[in-house]
């Protein structure tokens, strides 16, 4: 029986010529632009992690710690758990980063400054959660020779809120085409089966259960929908896939790693296909439901 | 086979269809149902598949209670019968040959189905229009295979509506004679018709609808209307 | 008024509907067109409104030209003609006074478009079902309808397919007295019909279409198929 | 006759009441996200434009020049074309810019360096068009008393490149969204219009010219258009507004201005609108010359 309404569904789809395209290309449009905010919207994700990454303790050292005192505290700073790595920063690394860092604005205004002007030796640590940044600091202010431990628990919040803020309007984005996404494309299998209300009508008057009128509709919009998803899916992935050979898979400007296309074509083929699969069904059988009523 | 006891049909618009009809059709009847335009017929054939619900009155065809039926058990009462609809309903997308198979896929059966579609389109006379799309055909083509659906599954009712309405003489005494056989195997016919030719030659039982009552019932009657 | 010169008509599916149909109607001629069902008739009536082109052969129809009608002058040969459908092709959005009144908003009539619909639906008797759907009319009203529809805008040509089929007698003979009294008007009435009795009575010119070919065409003519 | 259309349009929309929510539905939900878009979009480009409005020449005097002869380099500067605004910063308001700008990481670095080091005088200068910061910046080297000008050249640059880089993800976003919102609504008419053949069909065989059948259904079409805009375009009005009234127009964590309600509306209200009717008119157009072939 099942190879009879997969049969009846297929060959309504090539009959139907017309109505079918219409459908078929209104599905592939909404996910295609769907699938096209996922794809920046995984991205923004894995940058945010990245940014988050970046963050790190500054643990200044005690003006009288001698170099080898100082190789000591690193030693016992890698010990501790939950840090990814330490990097020791000596007096004269730290006065040529300071330059840099000040930058072209104020650049000449620090011509005036002798390097002899005492920085201290400085510690750079990573926690191997970013998320644990702050308590490691903690932690390692707790060691001996170190002088004072910044965080940058200001920075850190201001640019976790940032990011949270972006990811918010990122998601109510993405939220409301998947919404869209769910509601045109119901609608379009609504207004598809709408046009043929009189044959279903007729179906039921000659004795059909519902069933075996639903089952051909349902292939029918089964197929629409995987025809509307793979449609999409087969343009981004090959267009995301060639822009991500054309920039060496960083993303310039910003220079932060894309995420590579095996991992992003699985988690939108898997969105995509879902959409169009059953949100077609589901729509197919609300708007069955009407015109069963015979 | 078919009862109704007062049987009445005031439709949503306030037009009042019916108003009480009482009337019993035994196994292998063969009625004629008669009456000017407008006057019920349709609605009292609709009543019988359950197109239409009766506003008042118990209906019982082939054992089904047709007010109290629950919508699931539709199907079953629709597949024991065969209906020929007054404006044919033919699935547009299907061609001949699939809209009389359609009548047999329904009901689940699986053996035959080519040989027995090959049959009714045999009696009708249009095997050659077989893989034809019913707007590719003639009206009275059309309303032939209509007639060949409602056979095929060899129904122990059958309920037609004006099913010569759009054949020439010739071709309606046809149809008559498979009816004719179908009746004599013992399945009850129910006829709505205008022909009165066909009423008065091949004499059956008459009723006649006028404004919604039975104003005559009589066997082995004739059409009655004179102009 | 209608003139055809050795008529074919082929449709895209191999069949072959007209083989050579040569035929002339005159003013006020009143003209039955008779013949089984699949023979032709239809196929012959929609080359007259254009509905199908011929795939050979020369068409006359009111002065307009139908082989060579640019689409832009279809509208004009169509206004010209009041055309009866076999399957009425009633609009189902629209009221039966609606549907009327659709003739004649369709020819840019502005005034007494009101008491003209009601006049060509007294005709065909239906004044009280003016504001009903054609889906919540029985099968008879529907045609009614279309007849009026036809009637309305006094065309010089009146085409009517089957007009009959879903009439009871006395119905019918009430419209057959409408287009008697029209064509004493002097429209051409064409008129293609099963119905033998109406033929037999109301003698007119018969044309007879068999398998695509004008069999007979006899002045006051009979049905002649008997069964 | 014109009245007569109108009138026919209005009643089929009503009398198809099923389509017509379904048809106005799936044009004010495309119109929504593509709002929404255009939105962040125009606020995106505000935001462009106040950060480029920060951009700014530096002008260092020479040590020599006394607060006198300063003052009058300033009104000199003010006088030239094309500028917009001079500010006069002292040595010692300099060094606690300089103190807030190096932030807290580095800040307790700065606590061994003296107010004595010599900072020299500053003015901070815009220009009146920012893309001409830099030839400004050329111009005021010439003035008498100037050291040394710093028009932040490579910081322009490259600030100017990423808002371009955003621009033109957003741009290409937004036309994607158009094309698909075009699409969509021209498809949706279609299928309305495609569930009705048999009407126009048989409204041809009884006589009626093209235009007369096209009138009614552009009427229809047109008013799912217009709802189909009007109603996301209050939606995101109303939701805009609260929005600003609630934040005080200033867009928080970045502290950039929101652009005001009305000045957004009124573009929204163009695009919408144009997009919902003419789109609308369009696909109808060209979607009822199939079957006007009869
Ligand atoms: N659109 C079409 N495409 C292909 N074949 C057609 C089409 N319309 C009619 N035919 C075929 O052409 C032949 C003549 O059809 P036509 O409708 O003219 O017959 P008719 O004389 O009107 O019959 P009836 O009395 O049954 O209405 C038939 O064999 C029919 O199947
Ligand atoms: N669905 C409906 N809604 C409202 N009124 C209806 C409906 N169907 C039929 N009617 C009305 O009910 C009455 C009987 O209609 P019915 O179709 O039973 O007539 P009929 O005897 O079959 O006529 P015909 O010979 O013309 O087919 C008519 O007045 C008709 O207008
Ligand atoms: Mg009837
Ligand atoms: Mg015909």
């Amino acid at each position: 029986m099942m190879g009879r309404h997969l049969r009846e569904g297929v060959k309504n789809l090539i009959r139907n010529s017309w109505m079918s395209v219409a459908s078929v290309g209104a599905v592939a449009i909404t996910l295609l632009i769907l699938g096209a905010a996922l794809l920046i919207a995984f991205n923004a994700q894995q940058m945010s992690q990245y940014v988050a990454g970046q963050l790190q303790v500054n643990v200044y050292l005690k003006q009288q710690v001698t170099k080898a005192q100082a190789q000591q505290i690193v030693g016992e700073v890698q010990n501790m758990p939950g840090i990814r790595s330490v990097q020791y920063v000596s007096k004269e690394e730290g006065f040529k980063q300071l330059e840099q860092m000040i930058g072209t604005q104020y650049h000449d205004v620090l011509g005036g400054l002798s390097q002899a002007n005492t920085l201290p030796d400085k510690l750079i640590v990573k926690a191997a959660n970013p998320q644990d940044t702050v308590t490691v600091a903690k932690e390692i202010q707790a060691v001996p020779g170190v002088d004072k431990v910044d965080s940058g628990q200001q920075v850190v919040n201001r640019l976790l809120a940032f990011l949270s803020v972006l990811r918010n309007i990122g998601l109510a984005f993405v939220l409301g085409l998947l919404v869209t996404a769910m509601f045109l494309i119901s609608n379009t299998i609504k207004i598809t089966i709408f046009s043929r209300r009189r044959e279903i009508e007729i179906m039921k008057l000659v004795g059909a259960t519902n069933w075996f009128i639903r089952w051909p509709f349902l292939t029918e919009a089964m197929l629409i929908g995987f025809i509307g998803a793979a449609i999409p899916f087969a343009i981004l992935t090959l267009g995301y896939r060639s822009l991500y050979v054309h920039v060496g898979g960083v993303f310039p400007i910003l220079t932060f790693p894309l995420l590579p296309v095996s991992a992003v074509a699985i988690k939108l083929f898997g969105v995509m296909l879902l959409i169009g699969l059953f949100v077609g069904i589901w729509g197919g059988i609300m708007s069955i439901r009407k015109f069963l009523r015979v | 086979m078919i009862e109704m006891q007062n049987v009445w049909k005031n439709y949503p618009n306030g037009t009042i269809a019916l108003q009480g009809i009482s009337v019993h059709i035994g196994k292998s009847d063969f009625v004629y149902v008669v009456g000017p335009s407008g006057a019920g017929k349709s609605t009292f054939i609709k009543l019988m598949y359950r197109e239409e619900n009766p506003t008042k009155g118990e209906i019982f065809v082939n054992g089904f209670n047709i007010g109290r039926l629950k919508p699931r058990k539709v199907p079953l009462l629709r597949r024991s019968l065969g209906v020929v609809f007054q404006d044919f309903k033919l699935l547009p997308r299907l061609t001949a040959y699939e809209n009389v198979a359609f009548a047999l896929e329904v009901i689940g059966a699986q053996r035959q189905i080519k040989r027995r579609v090959r049959e009714a389109l045999d009696w009708v006379g249009l095997v050659d229009k077989a893989d034809v799309l019913p707007e590719h055909l003639s009206g009275g083509e059309q309303q032939r295979i209509a007639i060949a659906r409602a056979l095929v599954n060899n129904p122990t009712v059958i309920i037609a509506d004006e099913p010569t309405g759009n054949l020439d003489p010739e071709t309606s005494w046809g149809i008559m004679k498979v009816f004719q056989r179908i009746n004599d195997r013992g399945t009850t016919v129910v006829m709505a018709t205008h022909n009165k030719d066909i009423v008065n030659t091949l004499r059956k039982r008459v009723i006649a609808i006028e404004n919604g009552r039975i104003a005559r019932d009589e066997a082995k009657g004739t059409y009655e209307y004179e102009d």
